[in-house]
């Protein structure tokens, strides 16, 4: 388990290679990257700044990744998160999963990554033509979390 | 003496990032709030519905129990990823 | 899209840096790599030959690509399968996947697989203790398929 | 001419990767399947139940119309991925 928050930016084919070195018998890797969109539901986004909770923002992922692993069984997982100023078509966060089954690895990953979106403790402000400005939680961000409440819940 | 912490909007709306208030005694995050709105009007934010609570680093009810020496935050719903 | 069926092996790095580069205004890219496993059901693999239907397989993989953009509204699609002499730990197959919200990426890329692995003309050729051997088709990957039955059906 | 291709097990157990059968008017595979039959013991796992085909590269079912110059393949469940 590999938690990383970081302002450097990451490279994913150093971050799948890792993953890949340390997958001994698992059969499948998924990544997911996500990147500051060039838009947004207010206008057009030039810039964006991540804030953090040091040491909770950790905690949390930490915890997240536990969770995925009592869920499925997963092989080796990565998590990173970048703070500070980005700019459009940046790259914001990074969740790398393998696992012996595709089914296993792509849930760990959209699992991880749901429960992130509503529990990591990581605020975006958004430089947009009418100046910088807190981003929405978003209620799809939160209906995504229900299709894992069949099991238990991560607080 | 708890540790309090404010984060993304609410360290704007606050005017502060962390501040340290007297405490003798356990208590629990709901008086602790009542606390600080007493103490000062930009604190009103807290009374929405949307706040969250850290104790000790970990997401807790308005009703968790604290402690002399703990840390306690609070921020809006979250937006990384 | 991007559909390869070739014997040389990829790079993800590469990959997902293409992916990106034409991403435009994605937020999300998912990716998912299968490796030859180190073991499975019948004991130590130690090499795999895989077979295909030359021109049928990437006809194939197109079809399934174009299914997914009729569910998904998805950006850029990677689709690599290797085929002949592989051995144990190396990459067999690639799919990548961009799209506005990792919602879609995700399904997107898991749909990918899941009809790849029951439709596309590949068949594997184990190299057990006990000598060559073809794989035998799995039901957990006809299971897979009907998590997205309640729409269409790729043929 | 009809083009009949074999993948993989019944490439193997064909001893065949392709054959040319004559065929004047529309047929369908089931009719085709017999004809083989017919002619050699060696394809009787064209009778099991695991047989997909591909007529024209495209997965058919066993009463798929077939014409003169078409491509009929014949192959196990897949195991790609």
């Amino acid at each position: 388990m590999m938690i990383k928050v970081q302002s450097a930016d990451f490279c994913v084919g150093e971050e799948y290679s890792r993953l890949r070195q340390n997958a001994d018998s698992d059969g499948a890797i998924v990544t997911f990257t996500g990147l500051v969109r060039d838009f947004n539901q207010d206008g057009s986004v030039s810039s964006m700044f991540i804030e953090h909770y040091p040491g909770m923002t950790e905690k949390s992922l930490m915890k997240i990744c536990s969770e995925a692993r009592m869920r499925w069984e997963l092989g080796q997982i990565s998590v990173i998160h970048r703070i500070g100023h980005l700019t459009a078509s940046e790259q914001i966060v990074f969740v790398g999963v393998t696992a012996k089954h595709r089914k296993e690895a792509f849930e760990g990953a959209q699992f991880i990554m749901d429960y992130l979106k509503n529990s990591a403790p990581l605020w975006k402000k958004e430089g947009t033509l009418s100046g910088m400005k807190w981003v929405d939680s978003k209620t799809s961000d939160e209906q995504a979390l229900t299709r894992w409440y069949e099991d238990k819940q991560v607080s | 003496m708890i540790n309090i912490k404010f984060f993304a909007d609410f360290r704007e709306r606050a005017g502060v990032a962390s501040l340290k208030l007297e405490q003798s005694g356990e208590t629990t995050v709901a008086s602790l709030v009542e606390t600080l709105l007493e103490q000062n009007n930009d604190f009103e934010f807290l009374s929405s519905k949307n706040v969250l609570i850290a104790v000790n680093q970990t997401l807790s009810a308005s009703d968790a129990k604290i402690n002399d020496g703990d840390e306690v935050a609070f921020f809006p719903p979250v937006t990384g990823g």
